[in-house]
């Protein structure tokens, strides 16, 4: 299978978006502050621009100073033009931008779970861009939100059309936002990263989706990622951006095989590839094994019968001593269910969690406490896992302090645990506001070492991560595990990352274990249908980012 | 422009909503018939006259009950529902006969039997009806309209007491009515008297409703006090309570209301003056206000102490503080009262005037040794919030150390009959005020009353005032009562058993429409008539 | 949804049982007693017992209060120790005066206040934004009383335009019965307006924040509409909240705003009660209250799903 | 205001808890720089103005017998409702005592009732909200006795404390506390519940810490902004509250004067001598006003996501 994405006939017209040397400050701050400076690159209409940067970079501000939708009182556009089909948006007045909305250029945003009026039937919504744009009559405008929500492929239209957002899935919802801006066959489209919080599957059929509906209006897209997969999948040309700045533009080719900053090299190669590395198989004992675990969450009511949902069911695995085991899934397959059912936090319905040997499931009190030293856990939200009101070094030496180490010898061990996670000794006296959130995990990481446990549980560590970020978080995690030879329970949705870092991988789904086995045969040679498609459906799988070439065809 | 449109819309519906939703809060009202609003000096709650001794229902008594006998402007006795009494020559069998055309408000006549139940019932919780039946032999009917009261030795009391308007006045009840037992309330509220009780509209804390009874038969003589003839030139007379004295004489000066019974002192500016507004003090004879002591504990159980409080105290700051305005209130030592029969100011030196430094040398004398005075103080009633204030200052100013509790009225009357120590929930001063009507004489002054733990809060112990009632009620000659009542008051001051304050006037207020509103110790509400607005 | 209304019902039992027998104690233990009352002021400590033995009162309380479930079971409250009158037929005379008062108060109120707090988040930051919420934190900061003396003295005295006090029934023809409302309404709006109109503004503010205000924005609809539309029907739920908590607190009773205005209220029967210590009015006031409050809050969480699809009982 | 003696229930001020709103926390981290923004609010407008009175108040309260006042308690019945004259700056009342040294020395009782009742009712309010909020089985019983508790009205609460034991200063706050509480329990709760699931918490758990040392290292603390911001609220119902108690007479005991008692025993001559309510009216207003001003402040200050709104 090649590279499907041949480049479409290009119609040589003016392109449909122009940034002229755009920049955007901060309103009323002392020292001019700049979000993006000088700006600048065009977007023809078919084609597919990707705007890629990390958090941070000014990619969403451009987008928004597009559409005109900056916030007033905190950022404003302060130099250079932005033409939609010629005409200057940043010297229209709020008028006209009105009028170009949704009729001349559109936008999706990320979270499509919060993106609609909640309590309003969706059909309304869409309704209400032909109310506010066009004469048409209600029984008219019914059928063409109607013909729009069938040409998004949403299955029984009539009943979506009066259902509330809550009753949709993510994606079905992503696919509401997406009809309600191409409704009116807008020139430009700019998608500000749709598809980052849906899962695999239902972001394969989304860019697809938005493929196809560009080639049929033959609109052009400007859309934002972060994730280099989605790019190597869908870009024409790509405009890679750092600190609000331009860094490099080109078209994919170019950027993916010979990108000519090192800034962009480094964010190239520091995707992980899904080939996953060779490694010896582990020997080690068994440290940890879970026997017929399952969790079932029964809604208590007193008359009512409670609806019981299963979480997890039948979960079997173990993991030996320096082994890292990846438990891989979609949102709602009960991966981190099992996570926080071995560390305790969740109590589990039925099953067996043995830590050498003693069973932690059925656990209580002084008996459970202790084993607790035995295994700990990274979560994924970096800002919200260290209590922002103590100093740092109290967090890392709280589990120590607990078990009766003196306060200055468990202050000691943590200086040594800073140097181990790589950061600097001296910041134990710091708040966690002072921490990026590449540091603030390796102080998680710091902090659950301390016990010097047998079982690490990570729960999405890096998911919310830059990627160059990411990398360095996941080399360090290596590094410990070689030395210490701790394992590791690794819960993850991004393929990628788990083909880098797990020994052995279990893929779950809806709470079962659909398929288990050393990584590199789970991932090269799936055996189960859904890992299959699961592998399929991870954006740019043929792409070989570490090399700068295409992977060859396997 | 439309960002209103939403609201208003909203709000659209929510007046409609609002309107069907009060009309459901139909309620009957009154048709617009000649009525007289007034306000009371309390709500009226309670109706049964002679469980209670509060005012307020005593005013409801006379309203719809009649009396067998009156009191004149002049306080001479005068018969009412009694066409005529005969005396025996021993003066010991008294027989009364009714004037026709007395009916209840149901119909039936009134018969000599009524009169006797309802005077049994009345003489069980009245003072002086308790002494008086110590003096009964029998009482019996001789036929409907006639019935015999058989005394042991003669005396006068049953004449007062059938005829006095306040304490317990002897209100006349139907036969079923007045069997109730005298400590529970009654039930009915039948009477003889030139007024109906409407019990539909009676609300209480609200309002309560008279309606003119219209076969009642006035007795010929003009109205004089609670004698003469009772008729009523109006169609209702509403009682609405008003718990705000400021709204009260607004609503007065806005023609909302026609009369109020008391007008506070300090509102008098508001009112006097105005042309359509007549200013007057109906009760002529007035309050007394006096404290009393505990006599059960120190320091008030050592006499000298007692007087040295009594020294301490002046009058004139009492009154100042209570009244305010002089032509309202006057000092005077007489434990029945200035301007009554049996006025004296034996002892007035001792009360009156203030006399710091005789009261500091009788407390070194009694070697007082700072145990502290709880004086009582109810907050929630002006007529007597303001005496224990100004007590407890000058008690603090001869050296007394004073504990003043405030409280609210009903722990007040609670506490009072309270004969634990003061430090365990009991007391040692407490401050109230009497209608001069309630204590002119020994027998129905309870303030005077000195028989231990049976006699009126404080419980005084002197077995010589008790002697001298006695002596007192069995003479009938009014010289003699006259030495026996200053002897009286000799020994009540001397053993400190009450203390007065002085006497202040109640002014009334109505408005120029109301004509013939009485002179009475009680506000009757006959014989006034009202012209246009 | 009826068993859910069925089973916030059977819910209340419990807490009114609790709330009765609270205050039940509470009475007993309180010193003072209806029978002094009664009596006045010469009555001698054995005429007291025996009034106390005819209302019961010397039994021991749980006997007592057993009497009273009885009674209360059969939906009889007993009568006034005071006045002998039905308990029941006292608060039927003033749940008119409470009601119409109390409803009056929140139309009112609802009508300016969320207004005032739509301009003011619309506003935001400008003039008319401090103005609005300096007004309403003003508005907490006036007793009722001097707010009250002051609208009498300048619009009843003063001008002549409303009686001073009394309620007249709305059978009495309309305006006489919303006359005598004016004054009090505005009285007590001044409060209910300040705490309304704030949460309005702030509940909206919070919502502004949301993304599918953005979504709106971007799909080029005007500021006022997104306002309007999307906003405020978003911020409904907390604004129904307060105006359910508004309703419950008037309906109690404005005892301070009754008294000033004389208008023969729940309020004012609740103080006339405890001074006189007149307990079965107590507790049948009691009851009535918690079950008011119970009723607004399930009648607001009712509200609730009609403002916001996803709240499904 | 207290319309009816029911305080306003604080917590329909503070509209929601703040909970730690999950994923949108970053704003501020740590008191220090929330401190600086309540800082930077106070130094303009009306929180500046705020501080200001309160402290004049408070200086008020502290100094009032150098402030030329005479002793409030002193009665001199001759001199009744004299109007402000050079001896009596504000005029006299009913038993002739200098209105100016009562309102000077109300401020006192007025500012400890309205302290004690804050503080008061915080603690306890804090104390059974943790225990509803953690401990499951305790929160349904719980809240249903702060329903219950609700549901009875201040007013007979206050008469029947006041009437139980003796009107002194502690009853009253007893009484003037004990409707709050419900609020605050309420409050506190919403925030223990949203802060448990924090993953911070989680991992104090895993680390093996105890449930007291859970509680107080890392719940307690999340709960001190909103409280601080309740509290106000209830320093400034408090003050109300005991004004509406002393004006039905269920307040403090008449002799020490309380700006409640003032207007209280004021309310009779209110269109002779307007003075005797409005001179403590208008103290009590304003103190009323900075308090809730200053909670305000305090508000934006510690809630990051309201912070941008002012």
């Amino acid at each position: 299978m090649s590279m499907e994405t041949d480049s479409p006939p290009m119609d040589k017209s003016t392109p449909v978006l122009i940034i002229d040397n755009l920049s955007v400050r901060v309103v009323g701050a002392q020292a001019v502050q700049y979000v993006a400076e000088n700006i600048s690159f065009e977007v023809k209409s078919g084609e597919t621009l990707c705007v890629v940067g990390e958090s941070g970079s000014g990619k969403s501000v451009t987008a928004l100073s597009v559409m005109g939708l900056l916030p007033k009182e905190s950022l404003e556009a302060s130099g250079g033009a932005i033409l939609v089909e010629g005409e200057n948006v940043l010297t229209a007045g709020q008028k006209r931008l009105r009028e170009l909305r949704a009729t001349r250029m559109a936008m999706v945003f990320q979270e499509p779970m919060t993106a609609l009026n909640p309590v309003e039937p969706v059909g309304k919504q869409i309704d209400e861009v032909l109310r506010v744009h066009t004469p048409l009559s209600k029984t008219e405008r019914r059928e063409r939100v109607l013909a729009m929500l069938d040409s998004v492929h949403l299955p029984e239209v009539k009943r979506i059309y009066d259902a509330y957002p809550h009753q949709l899935s993510g994606g079905q919802r992503q696919r509401i936002v997406i009809s309600m801006a191409l409704i009116l066959g807008p020139r430009l489209l700019i998608a500000d990263e749709p598809t980052t919080a849906l899962d695999v599957t239902t972001q394969k059929q989304i860019l697809s989706l938005i493929r196809e509906l560009r080639e049929k209006q033959n609109t052009a897209v400007m859309f934002i990622t972060h994730d280099f997969g989605v790019v190597a999948e869908i870009a024409d040309r790509i405009v890679v951006m750092n600190r609000g700045r331009v860094v490099e533009v080109g078209r994919r080719e170019d950027i993916l095989s010979g990108p000519r900053q090192p800034y962009t090299r480094m964010l190239v190669s520091s995707v992980p590839s899904l080939i996953p590395r060779k490694r010896s198989a582990p020997a080690g004992e068994i440290v940890l094994d879970v026997a017929g675990l399952a969790k079932i969450f029964s809604e208590v009511r007193i008359f009512g019968r409670g609806r019981t949902v299963t979480a997890a069911e039948e979960v079997n695995l173990n993991i030996r001593r320096g082994e890292v085991v990846g438990v891989v899934g979609e949102s709602g397959s009960g991966k981190s269910t099992v996570a926080r059912c071995v560390v305790r936090l969740v109590n589990p319905t039925s099953g067996a969690i043995r830590i050498k040997g003693c069973d932690i499931a059925q656990a209580a009190g002084r008996g459970l406490r202790r084993l607790r030293r035995h295994i700990q856990i990274v979560f994924q939200d970096p800002y919200r896992s260290i209590n922002p009101r103590r100093r740092v070094g109290d967090s890392i030496i709280e589990g120590l302090i607990n078990f009766g180490t003196p306060r200055n010898q468990a202050l000691g061990k943590a200086r040594g645990l800073l140097r181990v996670v790589g950061l600097d000794p001296d910041v134990i006296q710091r708040y966690p506001h002072q921490f990026s959130g590449g540091e603030r995990q390796r102080i998680c990481i710091a902090r659950a070492l301390a016990l010097d446990p047998d079982i690490l549980v990570a729960d999405e560590p890096v998911s919310s991560l830059d990627v160059s970020v990411q990398a360095q978080v996941l080399k360090l995690r290596e590094e410990i595990r070689d030395r210490t030879g701790i394992a590791v329970l690794f819960i993850t949705h991004d393929l990628r990352v788990a083909a880098q870092v797990c020994d052995t991988i279990v893929v779950m789904q809806r709470g079962r274990i659909v398929e288990a086995g050393p990584a590199e045969q789970v991932l090269t040679g799936p055996r189960q249908e859904y890992t299959r498609a699961l592998i399929n459906a991870a954006p740019g799988r043929y792409w070989d980012f570490q090399n700068f070439r295409p992977l060859p065809p396997s | 422009m439309d960002l209103w449109s939403h609201s208003k819309r909203s709000s659209a519906r929510g007046l409609v909503v609002f309107a069907a939703l009060l009309a459901v809060l139909l309620m009957s009202a009154p048709g617009r018939a000649e009525t007289i609003t007034a306000v009371m000096h309390s709500g009226l709650r309670v109706l049964d006259p002679i469980i209670t001794t509060a005012h307020i229902v005593r005013n409801h008594g006379y309203m719809i009950y009649d009396t067998l006998l009156g009191t004149d402007a002049e306080g001479k006795i005068q018969p009412q529902m009694a066409e005529k009494w005969a005396v025996s020559p021993d003066g010991k069998t008294y027989t009364f006969t009714l004037r026709s055309g007395l009916k209840w408000h149901d119909g039936p006549p009134v018969k000599a039997e009524d009169c006797i139940a309802s005077i049994k019932r009345f003489c069980e919780q009245d003072k002086m009806g308790q002494v008086l039946m110590t003096m009964v032999a029998d009482v019996k009917a001789v036929n409907d309209r006639t019935f015999q009261v058989i005394l042991k030795e003669p005396t006068e009391v049953i004449l007062t007491a059938l005829s006095k308007p306040s304490g317990l006045a002897a209100f006349i009840m139907p036969k079923r009515v007045a069997e109730t037992p005298s400590t529970t309330p009654i039930k009915e509220y039948i009477g003889s008297g030139p007024f109906k009780f409407v019990t539909a509209e009676f609300k209480p804390g609200i309002k309560a409703v008279y309606e003119k009874n219209k076969d009642y038969v006035p007795r010929s003589e003009p109205a004089s006090g609670s004698a003469g003839g009772k008729v009523v030139h109006v169609d209702r007379v509403e009682w609405v309570t008003m718990p705000d004295h400021m709204t009260t004489i607004n609503a007065l000066l806005a023609g909302e209301i026609d009369y109020t019974e008391w007008v506070q002192f300090d509102l008098l500016p508001m009112v006097e003056g105005k042309k359509d507004i007549q200013v007057r003090v109906i009760e002529k004879q007035g309050f007394q206000t006096m404290y009393r002591f505990n006599h059960l504990y120190p320091p008030f159980n050592n006499k000298l102490i007692r007087q040295a409080a009594m020294y301490a105290v002046r009058q004139e700051d009492v009154l100042k503080a209570l009244v305010g305005n002089p032509k309202y209130y006057k000092t005077c030592g007489a434990v029945f009262g200035c301007g009554t029969p049996f006025e004296s100011s034996a002892g007035a030196d001792m009360v009156v005037p203030s006399n710091p430094e005789k009261a500091m040398e009788l407390l070194k004398q009694a070697k007082y040794d700072g145990t502290p005075v709880v004086v009582l103080h109810a907050t929630d009633v002006s007529t007597i919030a303001s005496n224990p204030v100004v007590i407890t200052a000058a008690l603090r100013k001869v050296g007394f150390t004073v504990d003043l509790q405030s409280m609210d009225w009903m722990t007040l009357v609670g506490r009072r009959a309270s004969m634990e120590p003061p430090a365990k929930g009991g007391w040692n001063l407490f401050s109230t005020n009497w209608l001069i009507n309630e204590i002119m004489d020994p027998l129905r002054a309870a303030t005077v009353s000195a028989n231990g733990k049976r006699a009126w809060f404080g419980w005084p112990e002197v077995k010589q005032i008790e002697d001298l009632k006695m002596k007192f009620a069995r003479t009938s000659n009014p010289a003699e009562q006259k030495k026996l009542a200053e002897e009286v008051q000799k020994v009540v001051i001397e053993e400190g058993v009450m203390v007065p304050l002085g006497q202040f006037y109640v002014p009334s207020a109505y408005r120029s429409s109301l004509t013939g509103v009485l002179d009475s110790p009680v506000p009757y509400f006959w014989n006034v008539k009202k012209s246009g607005k | 949804m009826l068993a859910y209304i069925a089973r916030r019902l059977l819910a209340t039992v419990p807490v009114m049982g609790m709330v009765a027998a609270i205050v039940f104690a509470i009475l007993r233990l309180t010193p003072g007693d209806p029978a002094a009352i009664i009596a006045g002021d010469a009555a001698t400590p054995a005429q007291l017992e025996l009034i106390r033995r005819h209302m019961g009162l010397d039994q021991p309380i749980h006997v007592q209060f057993l009497l009273w479930l009885g009674q209360l079971v059969r939906g009889d409250l007993g009568l006034s120790l005071i006045s002998n009158v039905p308990v029941m037929g006292m608060i039927a005379d003033r749940i008119g005066p409470s009601l119409a008062l109390g409803l009056s108060t929140i139309v009112f109120t609802v009508i300016i206040a969320i207004p005032l707090g739509v301009i003011a988040a619309w506003r935001r930051g400008t003039l008319v934004d401090r103005a609005v919420m300096a007004f309403s934190v003003f508005g907490f900061s006036v007793p009722v009383f001097v707010t009250g003396y002051l609208l009498i003295f300048f619009f009843a005295i003063g001008l002549g335009w409303f009686p001073v006090q009394g309620y007249k029934p709305l059978a009495g023809g309309f305006w006489p019965f919303y006359q005598r409302l004016i004054l009090p309404t505005l009285a007590l709006s001044t409060i209910y307006v300040a705490l309304i109109a704030r949460i309005t503004r702030t509940s909206i503010l919070d919502v502004m924040d949301e993304d599918y205000i953005r979504t709106a924005r971007a799909k080029g609809v005007k500021e006022s509409t997104v306002f309007m539309r999307h906003a405020l029907r978003n911020a409904a739920v907390p604004i129904a909240t307060i105006v359910g908590i508004g309703m419950a607190m008037l309906i109690s009773g404005v005892v301070v705003t009754e008294s000033v205005f004389n208008i023969p209220g729940l309020g004012r029967l609740v103080v006339e009660a405890v001074l006189a210590r007149d307990y079965p009015v107590i507790q049948g006031l009691i009851l009535l209250f918690s079950l008011i409050y119970i009723l607004i809050n399930l009648a607001v969480d009712i509200l609730y799903t009609v403002f916001d699809p996803r709240i499904r009982y | 205001m207290p319309a009816n003696g029911n305080p306003i229930p604080a917590e329909a001020l503070r509209e929601k808890p703040l909970e730690t709103a999950p994923g949108r926390q970053p704003g501020i981290d740590s008191a220090a720089s929330a401190l600086a923004h309540f800082k930077r609010t106070l130094r303009r407008g009306p929180a500046l103005a705020a501080v200001l009175l309160l402290a004049v108040v408070v200086g008020v309260a502290f100094c009032a017998p150098l402030l030329g006042t005479t002793d409030p308690i002193a009665i001199n019945p001759a001199l009744r409702l004299k109007l402000p004259s050079h001896e009596h700056w504000l005029g006299t009342d009913a038993y002739g005592r200098d209105v100016y040294s009562r309102v000077m020395y109300g401020s006192r009782i007025s500012l400890i009732v309205g302290l004690g009742a804050a503080l008061m009712g915080v603690a306890v309010g804090l104390l059974i909200g943790v225990i509803a909020g953690y401990i499951r089985l305790a929160d349904a019983v719980l809240m249903r006795v702060m329903d219950g508790l609700m549901a009875i009205p201040g007013i007979l609460l206050a008469i029947a404390l006041v009437s139980l034991s003796g009107a002194s200063l502690f009853t009253v706050l007893v009484a003037i506390t004990i409707p709050e509480i419900p609020r605050v329990v309420r409050l506190v709760r919403g925030v223990i519940l949203s802060v448990r699931s924090e993953p911070y918490v989680e991992a104090a758990i895993s680390l093996g810490t105890r449930v007291p040392t859970l509680l107080l290292r890392h719940m307690v603390p999340n709960t001190v902004p909103p409280l601080v911001v309740q509290g106000t609220y209830i320093f400034a119902s408090a003050i109300l509250t005991e004004a509406i108690l002393s004006f039905l007479g269920a307040g403090l005991p008449p002799e020490n004067s309380s700006w409640g008692n003032i207007m209280a025993e004021g309310r009779m001559y209110f269109q002779l001598r307007p003075g005797l309510i409005l001179y403590p009216g208008i103290l009590l207003s304003l103190t009323v006003l900075s308090v809730n001003v200053l909670g305000d402040a305090l508000r934006d200050a510690l809630d990051p996501r309201l912070a941008r709104r002012l």
